[in-house]
């Protein structure tokens, strides 16, 4: 799901706009809504059993609106807040106020970096959009480049450094005593297998077959701890379909006839 | 191998250095066990910034209450460490005889004598300095155990003076202290008052500069001797060996060839990764001279994509041969992109798939079409959530960072190649200190651990 | 000229990294506002971006349409979907009550949860293709794979109450072991990748260089 | 190598279409929705803690229902946010209900209208307030520790939230008896950095299934005191609050996909052991 925030203005709804929204949320149109949306439903879970007209048709709308959708966040969340009002603060509503935005002509420099990638429309001036990426990806890299060790490397490397509790006299510290040695060995041969530069024979070739065996279990208990979540989302969509599309009462009445009474 | 020995060498000389000096800390600590402040004094950076250590005897302002309330008996206030110069700090040792029905209240004032503007309170059972890891990343070196740690030291940060009015750098602000316990509060005897200071270095990331250097070296110099030596061995990478494969085999049945870069933007290593190895395959699909299918998701991605694919075929001497309508954008949407991808695999019936980059939940709608489709699927991320997926339903899978190993894989690019060899070498740095300290540490001797820890 | 397009963009790289690289350490006023503003940077730059990805949207679409692609009348619906969509958009973003969230709520959503519901199946066939004891890895996951699935669902106490804390202790060691493996070397392996770029010496994503 | 004429029944089996199994999972979910079997649930301690919560405090005590999620998670944690709100209408609590996902509010606007068919005396202003979605997640959070009514200047339905009565009475963060977040990513980081932590206030968490990893570490380290887990904790929670619902009969669903899927595995490997024996004993045959 799109995490962009849609910015709901809370002011009040002129009368027309009242007049509208009456109309779009009671009475038929969220009836004539359920029946569209039941329709799509089906037209997308048609493509399981095979490409098909209704998919095409679907799946074509689907991207239409999504594509929109997703343009016009670009516009309100970043086009405008953040290059049309510092260029020209008048256009904010919030203008004159401590919150309006102030003049800001630096903001030309990244318009002038978007400008180059809009050459890429013009035959031939391509390579202006060179600098843009330069910019970007360096100027990215750099940014991520002390967090992937702050927020990924070390975290995951101390985690790893944990006391081996090897003084065993019960069963409950003979399983820490295994949880830990697992998680030590398991860490480690995982990294071995990924060592590039050697060839894996001998001890090396041992060791990584065990990091092999330690991400198979991780790949099969992951799979099966995510079929429970997709199922739940199938779910949904048949509730949806089977209560409130065709109805609570019909789909009773139907369960009923094989109850035989 | 030599390098291996060189390294491993050095690793345990540094261990084995750092090792005697938390012996040596380790006596220190036993002789003063009480009195971090006094014996450390001078490696608290937390102290150096205050400017005012004083009041040993609370003075009572009200008649004596009925009921006994607390004041702590060493309150500092002073500059916020490791910012940039809106905040202040309120440090005390807990006050003898705490108890939970206590609460601190903090007053900012513009002189000493008010008028005092309220910025927050406390119960006397939250806010420790010893939670505060960042602001004081080496008061815990010299600390006795992590995890047993009593906690102390109260402290308090202000950084506003309400409604989003932020402190500002270089005044003086003069701050009152008030412990209360139901009805009845008391004032510390005295206003103390500091100034904040903007710091250039931010002390608690200490650690992430060090690692960050270290390896970034590394990594540089293995890259400096690939120049000379450029014979570099590289395990094989089935993935990878199967790349030549798939897109012969495209060519023989006269279908395309399709390749994602992921859903994530530009901003994103994976995405960087899949793009690298797309350049590559590019050249290849052009020597071949079968078709290319890039569908992309973000508006970045498509821009640096075109350009990688245009300098594919420029590369393989075919530039004619490249059609920029074959790189086109979908959608941003996750799920409608998923769609889109979908329909191109059930009609344009490509025989190779590529999925690289990162992936979130679709990754399984994309492998499972594509298996049904019968087409050679390569998938690489490194998104640990989806691998099983893409592991179970894809002929070939590029697991973590064999992703990234990918573009020198194919490239074989000697330059590439060293790094490849710096970040192995990286790698066997970190194993060996993962298993010097994991026994250091189970042998009671946290230091080294700690010592990281502290400094970020 | 030859200058703006070879060594320029490599020397930007360079600088723009190392600054940033270096505002991570460093507090101060002066360098929190120049890291706010280059985020600011960015998305203006991908809001230009965005710009070109319409551009190829509708190029794409209109080229079908223009030589008669067998199917072009779908692409007129992505194309008619799409200005509709944006017009209201724009008009009434996409608050409840208003056509654009009238369309978002019965034709955007349900869409979007039917794809992700698609998902129910494919686990369940790549489940049955995957699954199988053909070798001893594929064994280690289709044990760790089964028991964690049964476990988690209430018929799962009905074979044995021990089953649930099982696959509870599969996801949190030998699992987290993997995991963390992975992870580790991602972290390397990106830190490599993230130092090639900065120095110059991956460049691939510029296109055209060498 | 002569080919078998006809493909046996296991070879066919091995090779089963894909279809073949999508339709016993549509027939796997949709009989037990159907038909509900009632499987027993055994309600985990993490979920009875939470019930156990609302259930002791007083009537009339003040409780946030934070919700952020968005339709794509609705299957799992619209179930719960129903059963959880029903118990605190039954227990006569007041209820405030903050959005924080930009496509939440109408998701919290269709369960007030389906609970007040049942309880139509529960009021807007009085009972509950619905603050609808506002932007900016932390510093909303941070806010709402001085003032709601600040923070949330009208309600979802545009009414001023500062005059309402259970404004006036529970106007800040601090004011909160429990709190349940409903958390589909990592907004919950949030609350309790920003909110149940420096205002010492006991919450609790319902999650989707796929991030309560996630939240787990912070049940151990007494952050939160329950945890909601997916589906499941959804079909604990309405057991427990004796009003079977939705999540309940899901749970049959979930149940029997996941013993098709387990049986379709275990024939398939029994098959293909069985499969590869009789080629061994062929080759051996013919060698």
């Amino acid at each position: 799901m799109t995490h962009l925030a849609i910015i709901l203005l809370q002011n009040d709804l002129a009368p027309w706009q009242e007049v509208m929204s009456t109309f779009l949320t009671e009475g038929g149109m969220p009836v004539l809504g359920t029946w569209i949306a039941a329709g799509l439903t089906l037209c997308m879970l048609s493509f399981v059993y095979k490409d098909n007209p209704f998919f095409r048709f679907g799946e074509h709308l689907y991207l239409g609106i999504s594509a929109a959708y997703v343009m016009t966040i670009y516009w309100f969340n970043f086009l405008k807040p953040k290059f049309v009002y510092p260029l020209i603060p008048v256009l904010d509503p919030h203008y004159g106020t401590p919150e309006g935005t102030s003049l800001n002509l630096w903001i030309i420099v990244p318009g002038i970096l978007g400008v180059f990638i809009l050459m890429r429309l013009i035959p031939g001036q391509g390579w202006f959009s060179r600098i843009t990426f330069a910019f970007y990806i360096g100027g990215f890299t750099g940014v991520a480049l002390p967090r992937i060790f702050a927020g990924f490397l070390l975290p995951q490397f101390f985690a790893t450094m944990e006391a081996i509790p090897w003084r065993v006299n019960s069963i409950d510290s003979a399983v820490l005593l295994l949880n830990s040695l697992i998680l030590f060995i398991g860490a480690l041969s995982v990294l071995v297998y990924f060592f590039f530069s050697m060839e894996h024979r001998g001890f090396i070739g041992r060791v990584s077959r065990v990091g092999i065996y330690m991400l198979m279990i991780a790949f099969g208990a992951s799979f099966g701890y995510t079929i429970m979540a997709r199922v739940s989302l199938l779910i949904g969509r048949m509730q949806f379909l089977m209560f409130d599309w065709i109805g609570e009462e019909i789909v009773a009445r139907i369960a009923s006839l094989f109850h035989g009474g | 191998m030599k390098n291996f020995i060189r390294l491993a060498t050095s690793v345990v000389v540094v261990l084995t250095l750092l090792l005697c000096s938390a012996a040596f800390s380790q006596e220190a600590d036993v002789e003063l066990p009480d009195e971090p402040f006094a014996a450390e004094g001078d490696e608290l950076e937390a102290l150096e910034g205050a400017d005012m250590v004083i009041g040993l005897e609370p003075v009572m302002e009200e008649a004596a209450p009925a009921v006994e309330v607390p004041l702590p008996t060493h309150v500092t206030v002073s500059d916020l460490p490791n910012d940039d110069g809106t905040g202040l700090v309120v440090e005390f040792e807990k006050a003898p005889g705490e108890t939970e029905a206590l609460t601190y209240t903090v007053s900012v004032g513009a002189g000493p004598d008010g008028p005092w503007q309220e910025i927050g309170g406390f119960p006397a059972t939250k806010k420790w300095k010893e939670e505060a890891r960042h602001y004081y990343p080496a008061f815990f070196l010299f600390q006795k155990g992590r995890a047993g740690m009593s906690k102390n030291f109260h402290m308090f940060v202000i950084q506003e003076l309400g409604d989003n009015v932020p402190l500002e750098t270089g005044v003086e602000y003069f701050v009152r202290l008030t412990a209360s316990v139901g009805d009845v509060s008391r004032n510390y005897a005295e206003i103390l008052s500091a100034t904040p200071e903007e710091q250039w270095f931010d002390t608690g990331r200490t650690n992430v500069l060090i690692f960050a250097v270290l390896f970034g070296a590394t990594i540089l110099y293995f890259i400096a001797r690939a120049r000379r030596d450029p014979n570099l061995f590289i395990r094989k990478i089935s993935g990878l060996d199967a790349v030549d494969e798939a897109i012969g085999r495209a060519t023989e049945m006269g279908r395309p060839i399709l390749y994602l870069n992921g859903i994530d933007t530009l901003a994103a290593l994976p995405t960087l990764a899949a793009l690298n190895i797309l350049g590559r395959v590019a050249r290849r699909v052009a020597n071949y001279e079968s078709s290319l299918i890039v569908p992309c998701k973000d508006p970045i991605v498509l821009t640096v994509a075109q350009e990688i694919v245009k300098a594919g075929y420029t590369d393989a001497g075919r530039p004619d041969a490249y059609n920029p309508d074959s790189i086109f954008f979908l959608t941003e949407d996750q799920f409608s992109y998923a769609a889109g991808v979908c329909g191109i695999m059930m009609r344009d019936k490509p025989a190779a798939n590529f999925l690289m980059g990162y992936y979130a939940a679709e990754s399984l709608i994309l492998a499972e079409t594509g298996a049904d489709t019968g087409a050679i699927q390569i998938a690489g991320t490194d998104a640990v959530h989806q691998l099983p997926f893409f592991v179970t339903t894809c002929d070939y899978t590029l697991i973590g960072e064999e992703l990234y190993a990918a573009s020198a894989y194919l490239s074989r690019e000697p330059l590439i190649l060293g790094s490849l060899k710096g970040q192995d070498m990286a790698k066997v740095f970190m194993m060996v200190m993962i298993i010097v300290g994991t026994l250091l540490v189970t042998f009671g001797i946290a230091f080294i651990k700690d010592f990281f820890l502290a400094l970020g | 000229m030859q200058f703006f397009r070879k060594q320029f963009p490599v020397l930007l790289a360079f600088v723009m990294g190392m600054l940033l690289f270096v505002q991570y350490f460093v507090p101060s006023k002066l360098s929190k506002g120049f890291y706010e503003g280059f985020a600011d940077w960015l998305i203006v730059i991908a809001g230009f971006a965005a710009i070109f990805a319409i551009a190829s949207l509708l190029h794409y679409h209109m080229g079908k349409i223009r030589k008669r692609v067998l199917g072009y009348g779908f692409s007129v619906i992505t194309i008619v979907a799409f200005i509709q969509m944006l017009v209201l958009g724009f008009v009434f973003h996409y608050r409840p009550g208003t056509p654009a969230g009238w369309e978002y709520q019965w034709l955007f959503v349900p869409m979007q949860a039917t794809m992700f519901a698609t998902l129910a199946f494919f686990i369940a066939s790549a489940a049955f293709r995957a699954f199988r004891a053909r070798t001893w890895e594929a064994l280690a996951l289709l044990l760790a794979g089964l028991i964690v699935m049964i476990g988690r669902v209430p018929i799962g106490e009905f074979i044995s109450p021990h089953l649930s804390t099982f696959s509870d202790w599969i996801l949190n060691n030998p699992n987290m072991a993997g995991y963390r493996g992975i992870l580790l070397g991602v972290a390397l392996a990106q830190i490599a990748i993230a130092v090639r770029i900065i120095f110059g010496i991956e460049r691939t994503y510029m296109g055209g260089g060498d | 190598m002569e080919k078998v004429q006809k493909p046996s029944f296991i070879e066919r089996f091995l090779q089963l279409d894909r279809r073949i199994i999508y339709t016993l999972v549509v027939l796997a979910v949709a009989i037990p929705l159907l038909f509900p079997m009632g499987l027993p649930i055994k309600v985990t301690s993490e979920v009875q803690s939470v019930y156990d919560t609302i259930e002791s405090l007083p009537e009339g005590s003040h409780m946030l229902l934070a919700v952020d999620y968005d339709p794509a998670s609705m299957p799992e944690l619209y179930p719960m946010m129903k059963a959880v709100m029903r118990h605190v209408i039954e227990k006569k609590h007041k209820l405030v209900i903050p959005v924080l996902w930009p496509n939440g509010p109408n998701l919290v606007a269709q369960a007030i209208e389906e609970l007040k068919v049942d309880y139509p005396d529960w009021t807007s202003g009085e009972d509950y307030v619905f603050l609808g979605y506002q932007v900016g997640t932390a510093i909303v959070i941070i806010s709402m520790g001085s003032s709601f009514s600040r923070t949330f200047p009208h309600d979802f339905y545009g009414s001023t939230t500062k005059t309402m009565p259970l404004i006036k009475e529970y106007d800040k963060f601090a004011q909160t008896d429990y709190m349940v977040m409903l958390e589909a990513g990592s907004t919950g980081d949030s609350w309790i950095i920003f909110a149940t932590e420096p205002y010492d206030v006991e919450v609790a968490a319902g999650v989707t299934a796929v991030v309560a990893p996630q939240y787990y570490p912070f049940l151990q380290a007494k952050q939160i005191n329950g945890i909601l887990g997916g589906l499941k904790g959804a079909a604990e929670y309405e057991l427990l609050i004796d009003k079977p619902a939705m999540a309940v009969s899901a749970m049959d669903s979930q149940s029997i996909v996941h013993a098709l899927i387990f049986v379709v595995i275990i024939i398939a490997n029994i098959f293909a052991f069985v499969l590869a024996g009789q080629k061994r004993r062929q080759a051996r045959e013919e060698a």
